[in-house]
């Protein structure tokens, strides 16, 4: 499997070019981009059904199961991760194509924007503990610069607390790592989770808060949510889709997930503070999301509850769930990328984001008009659109696994999703006009591809449910998470 | 008095002459660092900072003009992503069929095992070495340019 | 004990970085914080009375391998040094940003003056 | 001798807490580096001379870059904490934390005792015993750092050249520009 490192070698090598020769040439930047994306969606569609494959780094292959190198794991799991990354950092790069225009050094802004894309490439490919630190820091990096991008007060502001709150998770999560080294003397997952064979010591309960507490930043969930609502509507609207659609469900939930389920092992009490932590997530974010009259800033709120969901289906551990969570996954970062570019069209269009002066919008921006109702009825969980399908298979998941409380506050949470994002319509684009609605200009062309795409797809996401679809895409990954600690039998070869 | 941490036209005479010379003996000192860092202890980093050194000295008692003549910021730029790229294609070579075929295979010693404790007993990690630095030393001199020099910079402009 | 005393600079670290209110104080903490780790990660690889793991000519094998300390450890704590280096770069960049742009390095007066 | 690593250990800690209480900006700045001088020594101590070898260079960078933030003309240099009411909360929850993890911590192998000679299956024993002649580096540092774990290496590189381009981008003159405007010079 030759393809596998070229996941982090073709961003990484781009991100390193772009700034030697774009630097005059700013459409010469788009064009190496966009290459860059659409290779890597191909890639990564094209390893879609493989079986799991394991890559040692320097032909360091393991001699009597010591693994002496890195390895890269390609197994279900690492497949949905680089799908959902790749597809939406394409749509996400067309979109940039003119809404960039308005920045300067848009080198630059390319070359952090697939060095963020190659960190979390790294993440979800890497089969070892201090290597998915390395990548993970490298993602954190490019999103810290790309927040303060537009260098003006607030975004400075936000990127500095995002800043110091995420070195702050990212030095929990080394103090992690670094505690499972002291006690097994191995870094690499596999091994890991062999000598410890889900047998959890005090220590290692202690490792285990680390990580919570560190992914858990990185994830924005509720206790530890205080930067996201700054962060994310200060960047701009393309990375503001990136980091809410994939990047906090890369280096947050996807790295959390591998390490809890398939290194330490989920036993009942961590899946417990898992839903616990996911279902506070859910019905604080919504909560918060009701009272905003920014409309990035709704969207931000409206990502940490969708985010609960997904940890909730996770914590769960059982097949359906984890399987109804990964799916909500892909579909959020669909409709939430879609949002967030839908609020940069109309930032781009009126130049203001507050809602109370909006309105009427639906006639001057017919196409951001349309894709923007499709994904707030996708997100609100109205069928049959894809957010319906997740949401009510991880409410049947948790009946199945009879947790009925967790079950009904999540049929609650989506109801007042839908009366938030309801209300968010009406007052931007259906309704009277106002002052912003007055000077509109026009949408230009890339934007609206990109946001045609993702509106497309999330109408055609729920036939990803359908059972072949099913079979060969959500389940191999499920399965992976599912099993936990057998990981280490396909990793390891034993 | 604050504002002489980097003065535009730098120290007396005496401390400028006095650091030309240990500048050299810096530079040296750093390149060894860097080519026998599989040997001693050392490497790409510790070598690269040391060169990093060497810059910062002349940008502090030489002053920032004399600096950016002999280091413009656009080079350094450059030079930054051409280390960063040497060592991804150092990596890259060794996925070429005959060469081990591998990411990162060290494809250098497994050609040709050399005799321990020789410079070029490394393979690969002496090149990589050589990438690193030049990377390491760039970006250090550009952050300390940007993050010292930056408010002389606006200054000027003003 | 020692491990104990690590974990309190850790501590010490974090303390700043939750009370205090100035971006340098925080940027100190963070600083703190990270050299803690790196202390704890080499401290885990140390041998008592053992050597640095480079070997010479005059050594032999096997009194080496009994002796020297673990140097994967050591390797993971130079990645990690330079990741925090390139940390601090950016915090530094953006807190200078702020301060030209407020003139204070106060998170509450900065709140105060966006308006 | 270990008696000496935890003097050193306490000397930090003290440094720390003088860095994050102090008053003086400048102040607290030069003891963070003393902080940093001891972790080198510390690194010193446990044989780890290639490690030593960054922070000395590393800790000067910090310090002039910092000491440039700190040095301004008229520059309040003593800011309060936060309210009150947070403080206690805050030392209340990590004094919790730090009780909470002393306990656990007697799990860890004894300091003194490398996690390798009880874990026959660890890595570091392959790297020790064979490193020289898989490698060809005597430098077994540099043999893990850029021939086993070489990938974890190009990663720490990237980190690097995405702090430059991240810095670089934050302090740019000009971020915002009219759409037809052409692309304007960074420097």
């Amino acid at each position: 499997m030759q393809i596998i490192p070229l996941f982090v070698a073709i961003p990484l090598g781009a991100a390193f070019f772009i700034p030697m020769v774009g630097r005059k040439n700013p459409r010469l930047c788009d064009m190496l981009t966009n290459i860059t994306t659409l290779a890597l969606f191909l890639m990564a569609l094209s390893v879609i059904g493989k079986e799991a494959a394991v890559y040692w780094m320097g032909g360091w292959i393991p001699r009597l199961g010591v693994p002496l190198g890195i390895n890269l794991v390609l197994d279900g799991m690492s497949i949905f991760m680089l799908v959902t990354i790749s597809l939406i950092s394409l749509l996400v790069t067309v979109y940039a194509i003119q809404y960039m225009d308005r920045f300067t050094s848009k080198a630059r802004f390319y070359s952090l924007f697939l060095l963020m894309v190659a960190g979390m490439n790294g993440v979800a490919l890497t089969g070892d503990l201090f290597n998915l630190y390395v990548f993970l820091e490298i993602a954190s990096i490019a999103s810290y610069a790309l927040v303060a991008f537009g260098c003006e007060h607030e975004e400075l502001e936000a990127s500095f607390k995002y800043l110091v709150l995420g070195s702050v998770a990212s030095t929990l999560i080394l103090f992690g790592i670094a505690i499972t080294y002291a006690m097994t003397g191995s870094l690499n997952m596999a091994q890991i989770s062999t000598i410890i064979g889900g047998d959890l010591k005090a220590i290692h309960l202690f490792a285990v808060a680390l990580f919570i507490s560190g992914f858990g930043l990185k994830a924005a969930l509720v206790p530890f949510h205080a930067w996201l609502p700054d962060a994310h509507p200060s960047a701009p609207a393309p990375i503001s889709a990136m980091l809410s659609g994939v990047l906090i469900k890369t280096i947050g939930i996807y790295a959390m997930a591998r390490i809890i389920l398939n290194v330490l092992g989920l036993t009942p009490l961590i899946s417990y503070i898992i839903m616990v932590l996911g279902t506070i997530s859910m019905v604080v974010g919504v909560l918060l999301c009701m009272g905003q009259d920014d409309i990035k800033r709704f969207l931000a709120y409206s990502s940490i509850s969708q985010v609960g969901y997904v940890v909730l289906g996770i914590g769960l551990g059982t097949r359906l769930g984890i399987a109804a969570a990964l799916f909500h996954l892909i579909n959020h970062a669909v409709f939430k990328s879609l949002l967030f570019l839908n609020s940069g069209a109309v930032e781009y269009a009126t130049g203001t984001r507050d809602l109370n002066k909006m309105g009427g919008l639906r006639e001057k921006l017919p196409v951001t008009g349309a894709t923007s109702l499709i994904g707030s009825m996708s997100i609100a969980g109205i069928p049959p659109f894809s957010g319906f399908w997740s949401k009510l298979f991880i409410i049947l998941a948790c009946v199945q696994a009879e947790r009925f409380g967790f079950a009904a506050w999540a049929a609650g949470v989506s109801v007042l999703t839908l009366a938030a994002f309801m209300r968010l319509q009406r007052r931007a684009f259906f309704g009277e006009p106002r002052e912003a609605s007055a000077a509109v200009q026009k949408v230009p062309g890339s934007m609206k591809v990109s946001m045609v795409g993702l509106a497309i797809l999330c109408v055609v996401m729920g036939l990803l449910w359908l059972p072949q679809a099913q079979q060969t895409f959500l389940i191999p990954a499920a399965r992976v998470l599912q099993e936990g600690l057998d990981y280490a039998s396909y990793v390891l070869g034993m | 008095m604050v504002d002489d941490v980097v003065r535009p036209k730098g120290m007396s005479p005496i401390v400028k002459t006095v650091s030309m010379w240990v500048k050299g003996f810096i530079l040296v000192f750093g390149i060894y660092i860097v080519l026998y860092g599989h040997l001693t202890p050392g490497g790409g980093f510790g070598g690269g900072v040391i060169i990093a050194m060497a810059f910062v000295l002349m940008t502090l008692c030489c002053g920032k003009h004399e600096a950016l003549k002999r280091m413009p910021l656009g080079v350094a730029g450059e030079m930054d992503s051409v280390g960063a790229l040497m060592f991804l294609v150092i990596a890259l070579l060794g996925l070429s069929a005959g060469l081990g075929g591998t990411f990162f295979t060290n494809y250098i010693a497994k050609a040709d095992p050399g005799t321990p404790f020789k410079l070029l007993s490394g393979g690969t990690i002496l090149l990589s070495n050589i990438a690193i630095a030049l990377k390491v030393a760039t970006s250090l001199f550009l952050v300390f340019t940007l993050l010292v020099m930056l408010r002389v910079m606006y200054k000027d402009e003003r | 004990m020692h491990y104990a005393l690590c974990l309190m600079l850790f501590m010490v670290g974090l303390y700043g970085v939750l009370v205090k209110r100035n971006l340098i104080k925080i940027i100190i903490s963070l600083i703190i914080m990270e050299s803690a780790v790196n202390v704890f990660i080499v401290m885990v690889g140390y041998r008592k009375d053992g050597i640095a793991p480079i070997m010479n000519k005059a050594m032999e094998a096997d009194a080496f391998v009994r002796s020297t300390v673990d140097p994967l450890p050591q390797a993971l704590v130079l990645t990690a040094i330079v990741i925090g280096l390139g940390v601090t770069a950016m915090t530094v960049a953006i807190a200078m940003r702020l301060y030209e742009r407020y003139g204070t390095y106060d998170i509450k007066e900065i709140r105060k003056l966006k308006g | 001798m270990l008696e000496l690593m935890g003097l050193l250990l306490l000397f930090m800690i003290i440094a720390a807490i003088v860095a994050i209480e102090t008053r003086d900006l400048l102040a607290a700045v030069i003891s963070v580096t003393a902080v940093g001088f001891g972790v080198i020594i510390a690194f010193f101590y446990m044989r780890a001379p290639d490690v030593a070898i960054v922070p000395i260079v590393v800790e000067v960078l910090v310090l002039v870059i910092l000491i440039r933030a700190t040095l301004r003309v008229g520059l309040k240099t003593y800011i309060g904490n936060r309210d009150f009411f947070g403080l206690m909360v805050t030392m209340a929850m990590l004094f919790v934390i730090f009780l909470a993890a002393i306990r656990v911590f007697d799990q860890l192998p004894a300091f003194g005792v490398p996690v390798m000679t009880t874990m026959p299956d660890a890595p570091s024993n392959v790297y020790i015993a064979d490193g020289l002649k898989q490698t060809g580096a005597a430098n077994l540092v540099t043999a893990v750092l850029l021939d086993y774990r070489a990938y974890d290496t190009l990663g720490e590189a990237t980190v690097l050249f995405a702090s430059i381009m991240g810095a670089i981008a934050i302090i740019r003159k000009k971020a915002r520009k009219k759409p037809s405007e052409p692309e304007v010079p960074e420097w």
